[in-house]
């Protein structure tokens, strides 16, 4: 009963201002945010922008109850509150998108909806709240089928769903995390764009973390910047540039370094790959009948919203996953990511999540700098591991990649996460001689200057020679980098154009499936 | 008293026999297994919880008089166990695992170091239901006898099953088994419900060693669960953590425990060892053939034996 | 329920010897030594002589017939100076006894049951045993009267000689009362499997058996299902009458501690294996005092109770000897001639590996 | 070095201290039950450790352990955890006995290698066979493994009371007995059998194995994480089944060191819960091979000590379960206390919370 007014009057109300005061967060000794302050104001949409690790997330974290703070305070309509728990934050209106997914994956869209509700319905009943819930979807700005398992939801659905939830629970002040990396430019603008009418009409207020200026620039009306825990600056979005904005999260001017590509024109397809099927790992079908061709010294570009199966085809061909039909040929020769085949042929792989799918986190650097060579002359004599070789190795390649780790032998999994990329980069790109380069989102959740990093290297290795497959989810990053586009829907390439002539808004339409 | 022979129809007879006599105590400890797996851990230790039950629960129906006094205590005993094993196996670095080993043999040690006075008395035991007053076929009549805690068992399964589906703890439990991330991100206190699942399951386990020792076989003595409490695990995975699935694979091993005898009651004396073995022999051929690495197996609670 | 008193023979030997030299024992179980049955039989032995002047028992129980039953007679003997050990369970014989018998040839092992073998054997171990199975003969005698059925249930562990023994006394005591009376074995594979014999007795009783018995370590969870299912059983090992009131007719119970008494006053005599004064092996049934029957339960009419005890008695003063032909196997061979008899002491028959006619089962 | 030595003293600090209050929560227990807490202590340090010949004991109990704890401890560097081990002791012993008796003509040495192999051989495949399991059928190798302890039980009872009984062998049913010439020996000046060698020089290699070679680097990749294995090509089915297969031959040889050293023939008393103890030893050793000698030392300690709690302090046998049980649990959250107290960290290091989301 209780709550239930108490849902219904914050409906009612508009949403609170928002300010937090010299707000403070020590992780032991490391101090990730230091006396941080800003004001989110009823009814903006504010954007906290900075670089990886700036304490963008910390922050956010410590408004929703999250983090105790080390110090600071949070004011309510200019009354002090202190927010123990999400509880206590909803209590307020407040609710929070994490960065990372935070639905039960085994359980329905219904199930996950009604499970985050706050209150005390002990028993469920379930033909009342499919009711209410499709009452509910029918006035939510996306619709989501109720009786579907998270599992089966592509990423973007699961993002709108995170969103959804928030507005199930009728929060007034949004907290997203970075809501957009998975999401398509489309998609992107349709979902900032009907949370930026809730936002106009009053109705709402947004405080959005996020790297993409072109997003800020379109919806946001304010940017709080960190930067290495401190308050770097504010604005309004209307009296500032990109560059500005840049300036402020980096500290000083920098641009973006071109990209110089030397042309290339091989006869010969490094990789081909014909009819290739595969499946997800509930055994339904991803990848259909996938044929693709790639030359030496260019760089091919697949784009898609993730969930369309470009996963599972990048996992075919760094072997992790089997075929269920198809075929793929490295230089001509048939390829199945055995480990003759890939010290053969020179293949190497920059996967997404490097830490997941690239490194093994509770071995050292060294060993994770190891994985290609370690049974290799010098690395190994016959059967045993020479690990001088390996310590050596890695000390060279921990300064040529400037990776910061304390010494070769921390496990991997203490590094953070741009560090793990360039460990990885490091490993896949250090080799003499490298035919054949499989990337998957390699900048994914990066700064700018990491990401600048990456580019350059892939770009390097393409005018090497190397035939450099590029998966990515983020557009930009594949118009600038390509020589060829793909587009991949459902499992299938819809799309393929040079870049010169390649359309932004067909590459958008043929993403969304049309 | 039975006069006249039933031949080879005591197969089958005896077969459903043993199914309704033995599986209860099967069917709480995978129903037990079920709820703590459930919430992301496994408990290896229910073969101790079983012999604490036991013992406990006749220890008490011979000091008391009181069988279902025993059967409570019993449970109790076994919150005892799962609170130790809760607390345990969620500290950082300590594998569920191991710890349920290390259950299995502290738990029966307690049991035997406290039961030894409780081997020789007989306690009363728990009463039995007549389902077959309408048959005057005594074997047909003995067969239909149930112990009340055998029923509630069996309605324990679906009512554990519309937990999971229709109740708020029910749904928290599962979201802390399969995304602890997605739960904490609720705010919930992961240690709390998984503490609280493994208590619940132990508890149930408790039970279904006061049934060995109540009612059947019915007597207290150090090898009384003969590795029942090693199978849950096991049936769970068969039953793919589902409360009514349990339910059929309990039947299914309370039913198998009974070939071996049987077979030889009318006349088939080869290969008893192998008969015996039977329950173990089946599961895994079933798990062969329904397994596939094509697809992870359904119903798996995504944080099952991993660290957080 | 001891029956240690009515078995004290020449207590003049101990209290002069007792002082002077005081005597360690060992004894080693198998299992828990209050499991009431094999081995709680043996501990009741033990305790029994542990009562003796100048005797001092020493323990262990739950040893498995690993080494670690060599580390533990090793352990008695070095650390509690144990000159004497009996270490009760079959599998301790062979190598286990065997062994450390050659390392220690002054320590005195005493095996039940194991075959003591004129010079290959070494010559401090030895063998005692009782003769159950004239108390199952009677049991057997006893329960074909009370049948109706005209079927016996006999639950087994194993099909080794001495359980074989046991279920062939029990037949042909059975058959002299009722010729025609069969005994349907199951074998359950293992000592001690509560929930199989529990199951093994109720698909007897089933089958429309009215009389059950068993050897298995520890009968309580048999003789309780068949009081449960309203039929008749009879005990083994020791006297589980308290469990089975209404339907408990007798039982083949140990009584170790007059052969335990017997062997601490031949210690303290100064007699030794090695020396000759105590034989290598020692046998007894009845007679000797080895067992006992226990008291007729309240359901046992006149009849049974006057057969039973004739049989008791005709064996009790050796005027019978059960296995006297012409006995056949229940597969129609001839096990023993007509007008041949094997006494209890012919070894042929502590390696019996046949079921008489009238058992249903085979022990292949 | 300074940073390297405390490291070190915490991981010998915090194992003793363990295994201190795991003996007074025992004092207490024993306090409890009636007996004299010191004099237990006594007692237990006197059976175990307290002479030449109570280590003796000690280590003959130790070694079917270190065997069979590898069991456990390899296929867990895959992320495999594996419980078959009584398993494959039993199914080794009877390989072992089944090929001394075959060739039991032959000279002694070529028997000897002989039960060892078919020892090896039979341990192997039986968790190999669970490896391929895992690998073909997806089949959680710890309930295969399990269950597989319970077949192999009932094989081994079927074959010695049928097929390969001997017939001499009366009450206790077994198989032909080996010829004593072809038993293992006992290391001169000891009453311990070859086995202790076996166990100490298997676990020296299954470090080496793990730590110093290729395939033990492939190993441990895939088992800490599966996805960069096959990034890197490695197969990992292939490696999951040898790896299994040399898990499994472990405990194989175990089962021959028990009927080639101890038994001489096959029988029912192969099983003898070294499985079960040998998967705590590998958890408690944290799946390292040198650490699973010493902590089977440490249990075969436990084990030796069982007895003079009943002989001399009149305790019940169950007593020694209760002792390890405690002993265990208070280790295993020992485990829990790495890195918890600051005496054993650098200056400079750090403190670092573990939350994340
Ligand atoms: N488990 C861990 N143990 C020890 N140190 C850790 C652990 N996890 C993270 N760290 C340390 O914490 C710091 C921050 O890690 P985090 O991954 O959050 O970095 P980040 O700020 O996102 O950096 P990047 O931009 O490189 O991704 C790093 O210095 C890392 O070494
Ligand atoms: N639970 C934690 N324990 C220790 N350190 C942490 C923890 N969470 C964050 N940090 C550290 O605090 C700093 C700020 O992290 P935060 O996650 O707030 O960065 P962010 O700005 O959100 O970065 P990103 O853009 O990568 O998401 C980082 O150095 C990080 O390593
Ligand atoms: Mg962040
Ligand atoms: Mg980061």
């Amino acid at each position: 009963m209780d709550t239930l007014t108490k849902r219904t009057s914050i409906h009612i109300e508009a949403p609170s201002e928002l300010e937090v005061v010299n707000m403070t967060k020590k992780f032991g000794s490391l101090v990730a945010l230091d006396r941080v302050s800003m004001k989110l104001k009823s009814g903006t949409f504010h954007a906290l922008l900075g670089e990886n690790g700036a304490g963008k997330s910390t922050l956010v974290k410590c408004i929703m109850g999250f983090y105790t703070p080390t110090e600071g305070n949070i004011l309510i309509d200019q009354q002090e509150r202190t927010l123990k728990s999400p509880r206590d934050a909803h209590q307020y209106g407040i609710g929070m998108v994490y960065q990372h997914f935070t639905s039960v994956p085994s359980m329905t869209v219904a199930e996950n909806l009604v499970l985050s509700r706050f209150d005390q319905t002990h028993l469920i009943n379930w033909n009342k709240e499919y009711e209410d819930l499709t009452a509910f979807m029918k006035t939510s700005p996306f619709q989501i089928p109720l009786d579907i398992p998270i599992t089966q939801l592509a990423a973007g659905q699961k993002q709108k769903l995170e969103i959804l939830k928030q507005l199930y629970l009728k929060s007034r002040i949004l907290i997203l995390d970075e809501p957009t990396s998975v999401l398509t430019p489309q998609e992107a603008d349709e979902v900032l764009g009907l949370l930026r009418e809730q936002v106009t009409d009053g109705k709402l207020s947004v405080l959005m973390i996020s790297h993409k200026f072109r997003e800020v620039m379109a919806f946001a009306d304010c940017i709080t910047v960190l930067r290495k825990g401190t308050f770097a600056g504010s604005g309004l979005v209307k009296d500032l540039t990109i560059s500005d904005m840049a300036e402020m999260m980096m500290g000083e001017k920098r641009q973006p370094q071109p990209v110089n590509k030397t042309s290339f024109n091989s006869p010969t397809p490094v990789l081909e790959v014909r009819e290739l099927q595969a499946n997800k790992d509930n055994g339904l079908s991803a990848v259909k009948r996938v044929n693709l061709k790639i030359y030496q010294g260019e760089i091919v570009g697949i784009a898609g919203i993730s969930g369309n199966g470009q996963r599972e085809f990048v996992e075919v061909l760094a072997g992790q996953r089997p075929a269920t039909n198809g075929q793929m040929l490295v230089n001509g020769e048939v390829y199945q990511a055995t480990r003759k085949e890939i010290a053969k042929h020179h293949v190497f792989a920059l996967p997404e999540e490097p830490l997941r799918n690239a490194c093994v986190p509770q071995m050292s650097v060294a060993e994770n700098m190891a994985l290609r060579t370690f049974d290799r002359p010098p690395q190994a004599k016959g059967f045993l591991l020479i690990l001088q070789a390996i310590h050596h190795a890695a000390m060279g390649l921990i300064q040529q990649f400037s990776v910061k780790t304390p010494s070769p032998d921390t496990p991997i999994s203490h590094l953070s996460g741009g560090n793990v990329q360039r460990a990885v980069l490091a490993r896949e790109l250090s080799s003499e001689k490298i035919n054949l380069l499989i990337a998957a989102n390699p900048c994914f959740g990066l700064d700018f200057a990491a990401v600048d990093f990456i580019h350059t290297a892939v770009v390097e290795a393409r005018n090497r020679g190397v035939a450099v497959l590029l998966v990515s989810e983020d557009l930009d990053e594949l118009l600038k980098l390509s020589d060829r586009i793909f587009v991949i829907s459902d499992g299938q390439l819809v799309y393929e154009s040079p870049i010169n002539e390649a359309d932004f808004t067909t590459i958008g339409q043929r993403m969304a499936g049309h | 008293m039975a006069a006249e022979a039933i031949g080879w129809w005591g197969v089958p007879l005896g077969i459903l026999a043993g199914t309704l006599r033995g599986s209860a105590p099967f069917l709480f400890v995978s129903l037990g297994e079920c709820l703590t797996e459930k919430s992301g851990k496994i408990n290896l230790g229910l073969e101790g919880t079983l012999l604490a039950g036991a013992m406990s629960a006749y220890a008490i129906s011979y000091l008391t008089g009181l069988p279902w006094l025993g059967v409570i205590v019993a449970g109790l005993s076994g919150m005892v166990l799962g609170a130790i094993h809760g607390w345990l196996c969620q500290q950082p670095r300590v594998n569920d695992v191991a710890v349920g080993i290390a259950m299995i043999i502290f738990g029966s040690g307690i049991a035997f170091f406290l039961g030894k006075p409780f081997i020789q008395p007989v306690a009363p035991p728990l009463p039995s239901w007549q389902f077959g007053n309408w048959s005057n076929f005594a074997a047909l009549k003995s067969a239909l006898q149930v112990c009340p805690l055998f029923v509630f068992g069996v309605i324990l399964a679906p009512l554990m099953q519309w937990f999971f589906r229709s109740t708020r703890w029910g749904l928290l439990i599962r979201a802390v088994g399969d995304s602890p991330d997605a739960a904490k991100a609720m705010g919930l206190s992961i240690f709390k419900v998984r503490m609280l699942s493994i208590i619940a399951g132990s508890f149930l386990a408790g039970i279904g060693g006061a049934y060995l020792s109540l009612y059947y076989p019915g007597s207290w003595t150090e090898r009384i669960s003969s590795g029942q409490g090693l199978m849950a695990v096991a049936l769970v995975i068969f039953a793919r953590w589902n409360p009514i699935q349990c339910l059929y694979a309990s039947l299914l091993f309370g039913g198998a425990q009974a070939i071996g005898p049987t077979l030889q009651a009318v006349g088939v004396d080869s290969y008893y060892y192998l008969f015996n073995a039977s329950p173990y022999i089946l599961t895994l051929l079933i798990m062969i053939i329904t397994c596939s690495p094509k697809r992870s197996l359904s119903g798996v609670p995504g944080a099952l034996g991993s660290d957080n | 329920n001891q029956k240690a008193e009515n078995t004290t023979p020449q207590t003049n030997a101990s209290p002069a010897a007792g002082n002077a030299n005081n005597i360690v024992v060992g004894f080693i179980y198998v299992g828990p030594k209050d499991d009431f049955g094999y081995n709680q039989a043996h501990a009741q032995g033990a305790a029994a002589i542990a009562k003796l002047p100048g005797v001092k028992v020493v323990e262990q129980a739950s040893v498995p017939e690993t080494n670690e039953v060599q580390e533990v007679m090793r352990s008695m003997i070095e650390q509690d100076g144990a000159k004497y050990l009996f270490p009760t369970s079959f599998g301790y014989f062979d190598p286990h006894i065997l062994k450390m018998a050659q390392e220690f040839p002054d320590v005195q092992f005493l095996h039940a049951g194991g075959l003591y073998q004129e010079g290959v054997t070494p010559k401090n171990v030895g063998s005692y045993f009782g003769y159950i199975d004239e108390a199952e003969y009677v049991a057997g005698v006893v329960a074909a009267h009370m049948s109706q059925s005209n079927k016996l249930g006999f639950i087994a562990a194993k099909p080794i000689p001495q359980v074989l023994r046991n279920i062939n006394s029990y037949t042909l005591g059975a058959r002299t009362v009722k010729p025609d009376i069969t005994t349907q074995v199951i074998f359950t594979g293992d000592w001690s499997v509560p929930v199989k014999e529990a199951e093994a007795a109720n698909s007897m009783v089933d089958q429309g058996i009215d009389v059950l018995t068993c050897h298995v370590d520890s009968p309580k969870v048999i003789i309780e299902t068949a009081e449960k299912r309203g039929i008749y059983s009879t005990g083994y090992h020791a006297d589980q009458s308290s469990l089975a009131p209404k339907g408990y007719l007798t039982g083949a119970e140990w009584d170790w501690s007059s052969i335990y008494t017997e062997y601490v006053n031949l210690f303290q005599g100064g007699k030794t294996l090695m020396n000759g004064g105590i034989p290598h092996i020692v046998r007894g049934g009845f007679k000797e005092n080895f067992l006992a029957l226990s008291p007729y339960g309240p359901a046992v009419t006149d009849v049974a109770k006057k057969d039973g005890d004739a049989a008791k008695s005709k064996l009790l003063d050796g005027s019978m000897v059960i296995y006297t032909g012409e006995i056949k196997d229940n597969t129609g061979k001839t096990i023993v001639a007509a007008g041949k008899a094997l006494p209890q002491k012919d070894v042929e028959l502590e390696k019996m590996n046949w079921l008489v006619e009238g058992v249903d089962g085979s022990i292949s | 070095m300074l940073k390297n030595f405390r490291k070190t003293s915490e991981s010998i600090v915090i194992p003793l201290a363990a295994i201190l209050v795991a003996l007074l929560i025992f004092g207490l227990f024993c306090g409890l039950a009636g007996a004299n807490p010191f004099a237990v202590y006594g007692s237990i340090y006197k059976a175990a450790f307290g002479n030449w010949s109570s280590w003796q004991n000690t280590l003959l109990r130790a070694s079917p352990l270190m065997l069979s704890a590898l069991c456990t401890a390899l296929p867990a560097r895959l992320g495999l955890v594996i419980i078959g081990n009584e398993g494959a002791i039993v199914l080794g012993g009877l390989a072992a006995v089944s090929a001394g008796l075959a060739i039991s003509a032959a000279p002694s040495l070529i028997v000897q290698i002989a039960m060892a192999l078919a020892g090896i051989i039979a341990g192997g495949l039986w968790i190999g066979a669970v490896g391929a399991l895992r690998h073909y059928r997806a089949v959680n190798e710890t309930i295969s493994s399990l269950l597989m302890n319970y077949i192999a039980i009932a094989i081994l009872n079927q074959l010695v009371n049928g097929p390969m009984r001997d017939p001499s062998s009366l009450n206790k049913p077994s198989s032909y007995p080996l010829d004593p010439a072809d038993m293992l020996s006992t290391i001169p000046g000891t009453r311990i059998h070859y086995g202790l060698i076996y166990g100490l020089v298997a676990c020296a290699i299954a470090y080496f194995l793990i730590q110093r070679t290729t395939f033990g680097f492939a190993a441990r990749t895939a088992g800490g994480n599966i996805r960069a294995a096959r990034l890197a090509g490695i197969p990992v089915g292939k490696l999951t089944m040898a790896v299994c297969f040399l898990a499994g031959s472990c405990a194989g040889l175990a089962g021959m060191v028990e009927v080639a050293a101890i038994h001489g023939r096959a029988n029912e008393s192969l099983n003898a819960n070294y499985g079960y103890s040998g998967i705590l030893v590998a958890f408690f050793a944290r799946h390292n091979p040198l650490a699973a000698i010493l902590v089977s030392i440490l249990l075969g300690g436990i084990l030796a000590s069982g007895g003079i709690l009943q002989r001399v302090h009149e305790l019940p046998d169950a007593t020694v379960l209760v002792f390890q049980g405690i002993v265990f649990l208070v280790v295993l959250y020992s485990e829990s206390l790495y890195g918890k107290f600051s005496i054993f960290k650098e200056q400079a290091e750090r403190s670092r919370n573990t939350i994340t989301v």
